[in-house]
């Protein structure tokens, strides 16, 4: 498919700018509703936000550098229910990996989708965001422009080199682009192409050369990534670090809550059948003295690890969500890289490529 | 046999005590099977079993047996090199028995393997008809 | 499935020291219709093999959750040792191709924990094939006599 | 409805063991008997079987109602609640008529109370008597008292009453008191016997009778069983290849192929039907264990079903294939076999093996007495013909099916079970495709059994393609079947019709089947067959000449009287044409025969003519081997050509040439033909469309693929779907009919019960947890989950076998495999 490239002029206002050009995919009937990041009832943080009339779009802050939860979720929930309608939704990379995962579990389907995503410069943390938002209320806007503001990113996006979108029907340029003035917009597919026709954008002469740009990027972040799975590898291996990390676990299971590829309807491992049994406890105490209660939160986390390791996007959701701060996600992300080279698996990649545990079909020989 | 069997001759085992190897001639086994639907392996064997105790087949044998080289006629032509050519396996397989007195009932047979082990330097090979055999073995009373 | 949970609960029988060898806990998964007949055959040709193992019975090697594998682990067992048929024999058609592939993806994470590779072996063993059930089992446990005690079940304390 | 039948089934190989579970599933009663101490026959001795040497024998264990059967590896034994296993037996007499007969069986006694042995083999030690292993064909030594298969179950020993000599020492060591020199037999008489099926299997050429290749005299000659043997961990050499003579590792490896089979000199006038894939399967395993394997053969008879596809992965692994029967084998000193054998002609090359293996040919072994007159005896195709394990299963089945009939209508629940499983309503209603000699086979069976049967026909005509094609006795035989389906009552008759859509779960299948004009009724079933047959392949535009055609065609028109008259001064038939080639890569069975037969047709109105074949492999298994001595016998001339230098057809207005090489005589040969026959081969009909409505699978060629080449031969994969015919592989007519009584009989294990049981052990979903995910769907083996309507994944009751695949990919455990009533 030919890709198409054009320019959005953004006026200092690239969300706002933005929201409109979104807002003229409804107003001209080409997509039932938009979700994306926006901030409703009074409340700061930005959250998924269903839109489905084009005035409500002011509210709406696509290139938000937050998001309270994973969009991924959500974005499966309509495509799972949506048939006959398309709905454009916005979403980062990882969100964008999150929904092809969920598809090929047969939890959503792309369908009635078209992906709208962008070149990620990173969330930060909830927290943080709402903080610096406080004095400086043009913080989405700004924070496109400015590295430093981007190195406050969450430590997940620091160590992120996947942060050009796979998948999307229409990506958004960001990097190397003077954002202020102006932003790009790619359609991948037809259904992109499709779309940005009706955004009314502005044809360039030419592209502008964002390599350098991004290669830049990818090695400073690709860097960060190798040193954060050398610390972490060795957190895991080393059985004193890895329970002072993960002493504090609560077992209060918001990382799993927080996963977007944590589909399960309920969790095993919050059946009774999962609990450890008291004896097993009172056996542990008794050779040493003492043990931990609850117990068997390793078992836990292994077990969430066996199921989903080959499908992490690393997003980072869990360890935002942690209440003791533990970095499950980089504990995830280092285990998962481990698992995915292994199987040669890449999640996201590709809709069509079929879960690494059942490729075992086309296989023969020993 | 009839002889042998009703006693008429008796044949005394202990007179021949080198080491006997027995060659099926083409006319008594493949051609005679063909020709007659019935193939002499048996017979000449049994003959021979009396005689000595101390003898062999040459392997291959019975219908699998070497061809002498000297069949069909060959022998009473002057193509003396292919009668050599044809016989070497013959020589070889005697060589490897380890006999030292080839039994060979066939005339033809026997002049070949005969001049043949000359040819191949094997002076010390006797060749020998089955009723020589029989007649070394003879007890004259 | 339940029922193999606690048969794994077996393995966390305590370590004695009843000689000074180390004698490693090792469970053994074998499939009912070749490794199991294989342990089957070894044992009534009197071929003898550790006493080390304890060996599970499962119907097939397909139907093995990788969390029995890591429970397992975390319980004390030094060692995990698969056998199924070989590609092309399972009775289930392809169980044990799939095992292959999911043990493949837990080794990986295994060993991202820190537990050696060699404790966890995936063998094809056919029906008739006693003496080689004797052998990799054999030297299953010798390598892992060889690695010590594993260890994990630290991980196990929280 | 009536009760159930008693059968007697004599022979416990596969074939016997194959009838034998037929006839239990369906609720009569069996007696299986051998004069083995165990139940195996043969197979006991091969690890691993062709076309994909894979084991997999548990395979054909049941798959439906599991719980009455022990479920283990069947190396171990067969056991089955309505099958009682004798061993040592043999029957004596049979009297009384089909339905009431009475059957006299003799037992050895066992000597040793399996109830009491285990095995410990302390007798072993003291026996004094030492004989070869019948088991490693003579490759090592046994005991009088002896383990009579490498696992059996339970581990019991056996004496063998010709060869002990009563000396009672195994007696006083055993410790269990296992042993009692008793009395020599006891017989019983089975009385109310329905039938008797004779299973008894094939008999070895003994090489070593007819003194060939220095066999017995070489240790290193040895038979291709011996070499089975060496091949097995659990064999004398634990899996070694091994020169006997001295235990040096063998390298270099012959095989000898027709050893005692395709021999006029021996009165063998037969092939032995395995032999090229038992040896092409035996190299293979060498190789994997870095030997060098030759084969030399006479033709490589890959006429089955993948079996070309078998020998092209060999020979692409390094196999050396020579064509030529050797002349001679010596021994050398220093070890090993001198093989003297002459490729062409003129040459002749010796050549060094550490180990010759002879590829000994099978005959019809029985050597018991013959009851196969008597009415209510039936045979099967494995005692009679020379059969690889997937026909023997087929003629096994069609057998059984044959016997069950003579007991009436089948058998229906039985109350009080032991087990407490729940049931499933099924429809005593099978849908047949295609109205071809197979799928009538099968109408007629199962209606005879009184189930009702659908056929649904594409054409406005019964017979199938092939009847179009088929020879007037053949087209003769088709008519008969045509006509019983067209009287029977239970057989409803739908012609140019299709089955449109399919849906259900096994045992309550809706297909909705539409005529010409798309109108048509939706038929409720409880199980289908499939046998919507094939056609010969058409010739390409560029091969359109009055002179050329297919071998079918040519073999028919030699009936028409121009043809009789005219003058054929020559006829030249080139065989796997185009076929056992890339794009069609299978033999297709009949052209060979069927090309060989019109020799005879020619000579008997052209005596004077020359009949030219120019062929690769002549395929004549079993019997059909005679045809190709007629045929030679009658001066048909046989030149055998390379794939890489075929014949060519030079086609002119007025003649045809054929230009070919002839390798005996070294060169090219030209021939004027006045007719040429093209063995272009059969192909499959309408096998993609099939597969892809019902949802199985289906080669590259277009013929449906079997849930199993060997075990399973008329299953598809997926339960209640069954197989057979042309549309399977390419048949003879009397397969095709064999063929269409096993699916019978496999779709009667189904539907004879309106309430099938459900196995004990099947998956389960807890509705509650399951995200719909379909992980369960894609690894399922069996086909047995479907999307369920209340937004959860459900389980197909009757297809899950328990393999827990699906519960081990669940990340949520929602599908669990639960055991009833335990």
């Amino acid at each position: 498919m030919d890709k198409s490239f054009a320019f959005l002029k953004t006026n200092n206002q690239p969300n706002r700018i933005l929201s409109r050009a979104l807002g003229k995919l409804l107003d001209k009937g080409l997509v039932s509703a938009v979700m994306a990041p926006g901030i409703t009832n009074g409340s700061d943080l930005p959250m998924p936000v269903l839109f489905t009339r084009d005035e409500a779009m002011e509210s709406c802050i696509p290139l938000a550098p937050a998001a309270g939860v994973s969009a991924a979720v959500q974005a499966a929930r309509i495509g799972r229910k949506v048939k006959d309608k398309r709905v454009a939704v916005v979403l980062k990379p990882c969100e964008v990996r999150g929904v092809i995962e969920l598809a090929k579990l047969n939890q959503t389907s792309l369908e009635s989708l078209a992906i709208i995503s962008m070149e990620c410069p990173g969330r930060m943390e909830n927290d943080a965001y709402l903080a610096k938002l406080s004095a400086s209320p043009d913080l989405p806007d700004l924070y496109l422009n400015d590295s430093s503001l981007q190195d406050q990113a969450s430590s997940t996006c620091l160590s992120c080199d996947a942060f050009e979108p796979q998948g999307a029907d229409i990506t958004i340029h960001l990097f190397g682009l003077p954002v202020m003035e102006h932003i790009g917009i790619s359609g991948m597919t037809a259904i992109g192409n499709e779309l940005i026709e009706a955004m009314d954008l502005e044809k360039p002469g030419a592209a502008y050369d964002q390599r350098e740009a991004m290669a830049r990027l990818r090695e400073k972040r690709g860097r960060a990534k190798e040193e954060l799975f050398q610390k972490t590898g060795e957190i895991l291996k080393n059985p004193d670090q890895y329970l002072e990390v993960l002493g504090n676990c609560l077992g209060c299971f918001n990382c799993r809550t927080a996963c977007p590829l944590c589909y399960c309807r309920e969790c095993v491992c919050a059946r009774e059948s999962f609990d450890r049994d008291l004896d097993d406890v009172s056996n542990r105490a008794k050779k040493t003295g003492q043990a931990r209660m609850p117990a068997g939160l390793s078992m836990f986390h292994m077990t969430r690890m066996v199921h989903m390791s080959h499908a992490c996007v690393g997003c980072g959701q869990c360890s935002s969500y942690c209440p003791s701060k533990i970095p499950v996600a980089d504990l995830f992300r280092t285990m998962g890289q481990q698992v995915q080279n292994t199987l040669d698996y890449s999640p996201g990649r590709d809709p069509e490529e079929p879960i690494p545990y059942l490729r075992f079909k086309t296989e023969a020989g020993s | 046999m009839e002889y042998i069997e009703s006693g008429r001759i008796t044949l005394d085992r202990s007179k021949i005590s080198q080491k006997v190897a027995y060659h099926d001639p083409c006319n008594y086994g493949r051609k005679s099977k063909e020709m007659f639907g019935y193939a002499y392996y048996h017979e000449p064997r049994w003959i021979l079993n009396k005689c000595t105790p101390n003898w062999v087949d040459l392997e291959p044998s019975r219908n699998s047996q070497y061809c002498c080289g000297g069949g069909g006629g060959l022998m009473l032509t002057t193509l003396d090199d292919q009668r050599e050519y044809y016989s070497r396996r013959k020589i070889e397989q005697i060589k490897h028995s380890g006999a030292s007195l080839i039994v060979v009932p066939c005339h033809s047979c026997h002049g070949q393997i005969k001049a043949m082990a000359q040819k191949y330097n094997l002076p010390d090979i006797q060749v020998k008809y089955l009723w020589e055999v029989v007649a070394d073995s003879l007890v004259v009373e | 499935m339940e029922q193999t949970t606690q048969q794994t609960d077996l393995v966390k029988t305590e370590q004695t020291d009843f000689d000074k060898e180390f004698h490693p806990n090792i469970v053994a998964l074998v499939c009912n219709w070749c490794t199991y007949t294989a342990a089957d055959l070894a044992g009534v040709t009197r071929l003898k093999y550790p006493a080390e193992i304890r060996m599970i019975r499962l119907m097939c090697t397909g139907m093995i959750d990788p969390r029995f594998i890591v429970e397992s682990f975390l319980r004390g067992a030094d060692g995990v040792f698969i056998g199924g048929c070989h590609p092309g024999d399972c009775h289930y058609i392809n169980g044990n191709l799939k095992a292959r592939l999911r043990i493949g993806g837990l080794k990986a994470l295994l060993q991202g924990m820190g537990i050696e590779p060699q404790r966890l072996a995936l063998h094809w063993i056919g029906a008739s094939e006693g003496t080689e059930f004797q052998k990799q089992v054999k030297d299953f446990v010798e390598g892992i006599r060889e690695l010590g005690p594993s260890g994990f079940g630290v991980y196990d304390s929280i | 409805m009536s009760k159930p039948g008693r059968f007697v089934v004599a022979g416990a190989g596969i074939s016997g063991v194959r009838a034998s579970l037929d006839l239990a599933e369906t609720g009569h009663e069996v007696v299986l008997l051998d004069t083995a101490p165990v139940s195996g026959g043969i197979l006991l001795a091969l690890d691993r079987q062709f076309p994909n040497d894979h084991c997999g024998m548990c395979r054909m264990l049941p798959m439906l109602d599991r719980d009455q059967s022990k479920y283990f590896c069947m190396r171990l034994g067969m056991f089955h609640k309505n099958v009682t296993f004798m061993p040592n037996t043999e029957i004596k007499e049979i009297g009384g008529g089909p339905g009431d007969l009475k059957v006299l069986l003799q037992s050895w006694s066992a000597k040793v109370d399996p109830d009491l042995c285990n095995g410990c083999g302390d007798c072993l030690e003291v026996c004094p008597v030492s004989l070869p292993d019948d088991l490693a064909d003579s490759l090592s030594l046994r005991k009088a008292i002896f383990k009579p298969g490498p696992n059996t179950s339970p581990s019991t020993l056996a004496i063998d009453p010709d060869s002990c000599i009563l000396c009672g020492k195994c007696k006083e060591v055993c410790q269990t008191g296992a042993i009692t020199l008793g009395p020599d037999y006891e017989q019983t008489l089975e009385e109310k016997v329905t039938a008797v099926i004779m299973a008894t299997g094939v008999e070895y050429f003994d090489p070593g009778d007819a003194s060939m290749y220095g066999y017995g005299k070489y240790a290193d000659v040895i038979t291709s069983l011996a070499f089975e043997r060496m091949l097995s961990s659990s064999g004398p050499t634990q899996g070694r290849i091994l020169r006997p003579s001295d235990g040096a590792p063998a390298e270099n490896i012959a095989w000898i192929q027709c050893v005692g089979s395709r021999n006029l000199r021996l009165g063998a006038d037969h092939c032995s039907g395995a032999c090229c894939m038992f040896a092409l399967k035996q190299a293979g395993l060498s190789m994997e264990k870095g030997s060098r394997p030759t084969i030399f053969y006479m033709d490589m008879r890959t006429f089955g079903r993948d079996w070309q596809k078998y020998l092209d992965r060999a020979s692409s692994s390094g196999l050396r294939l020579v064509r030529c029967r050797p002349h001679s084998l010596e021994a050398r000193n220093g070890g090993g076999l001198m093989l003297s054998y002459s490729p062409v002609p003129g040459e002749l090359i010796d050549e060094h093996f550490d180990l010759v293996v002879l590829s000994v040919g099978r005959a019809p072994g029985w050597k018991g007495p013959d009851f196969s007159d008597q009415d209510g005896v039936l045979v099967t195709g494995g005692s009679k013909r020379l059969l690889d394990i997937s026909r023997s299963l087929v003629s096994a089945s069609s057998v059984s099916f044959r016997a069950a009939m003579i007991s009436g209508s089948p058998v229906q629940a039985e109350q009080g079970d032991s087990i407490t499983s729940q049931r499933v309503k099924v429809k005593s209603k099978v849908l047949v495709v295609g109205g071809g000699p197979a799928g009538l086979s099968a109408s007629l069976a199962l209606a005879g059994q009184g189930i009702s049967v659908v056929i649904v026909e594409k054409n406005d005509f019964l017979g199938g393609n092939v009847s179009q094609i088929s020879d007037a006795e053949a087209r003769e035989r088709i008519r008969e079947l045509v006509r019983d389906a067209e009287k029977n009552q239970d057989i409803e008759i739908l012609l140019k019709s299709r089955p449109m859509e399919f849906s259900g779960t096994t045992g309550n299948f809706q297909t909705h089947v539409l005529d010409q004009q798309n109108k048509g009724p939706i038929i409720e079933h409880g199980a289908v067959i499939l046998a919507s047959g094939g056609s010969q392949s058409t010739l390409p535009a560029s091969l359109v000449h009055p002179k050329v055609m297919t071998v079918f065609d040519l073999h028919r028109r030699l009936d028409d009287p121009e043809i009789k008259e005219k003058d054929l001064n020559c006829l030249v038939f080139i065989q796997c044409f185009e076929t056992r080639t890339k794009e069609k890569n299978y033999c297709s069975r009949l052209c060979c025969p069927t090309a060989l037969r019109s020799v005879e047709k020619i000579r008997s109105t052209h005596p004077e003519s020359r009949i030219i074949f120019f062929y690769r492999d002549i395929m004549t298994p079993g019997d059909l081997e005679h045809l190709y001595t007629r045929a030679r016998e009658l001066g048909a001339i046989f030149i055998p050509y390379q794939t890489d230098i075929p014949p060519k057809l030079i086609l002119e207005k007025e003649q045809v040439v054929v230009e070919g090489f002839d390798p005996y005589l070294g060169e090219e040969v030209k021939f004027k033909a006045d007719l040429v026959g093209l063995g272009s081969g059969l192909g499959p009909g309408s096998g993609h469309e099939l597969a892809e409505l019902f949802g199985i699978r289906v080669d590259r060629e277009g013929f449906l693929i079997e849930a199993d080449p060997k075990w399973r031969p008329v299953d598809s994969g997926r339960e209640g779907i069954f197989i057979c015919g042309l549309a399977r592989n390419p048949v003879s007519l009397d397969e095709a009919v064999d063929e269409g009584r096993a699916a019978a009989q496999r779709a009667m294990r189904l539907v004879y019960n309106p309430q099938a049981r459900m196995s004990v052990s099947t998956a389960r979903i807890r509705p509650a947890l399951c995200s719909m995910c379909g992980l369960c769907w894609t690894v399922c083996p069996y086909f047995a989950r479907y999307p369920g309507s209340k937004g959860a994944m459900e389980v197909d009751p009757l297809a899950c076998q328990g393999c827990g695949a699906c519960v081990a990919i669940c990340p949520n455990h929602a599908s669990v495999l639960e055991v009833q009533g335990d």
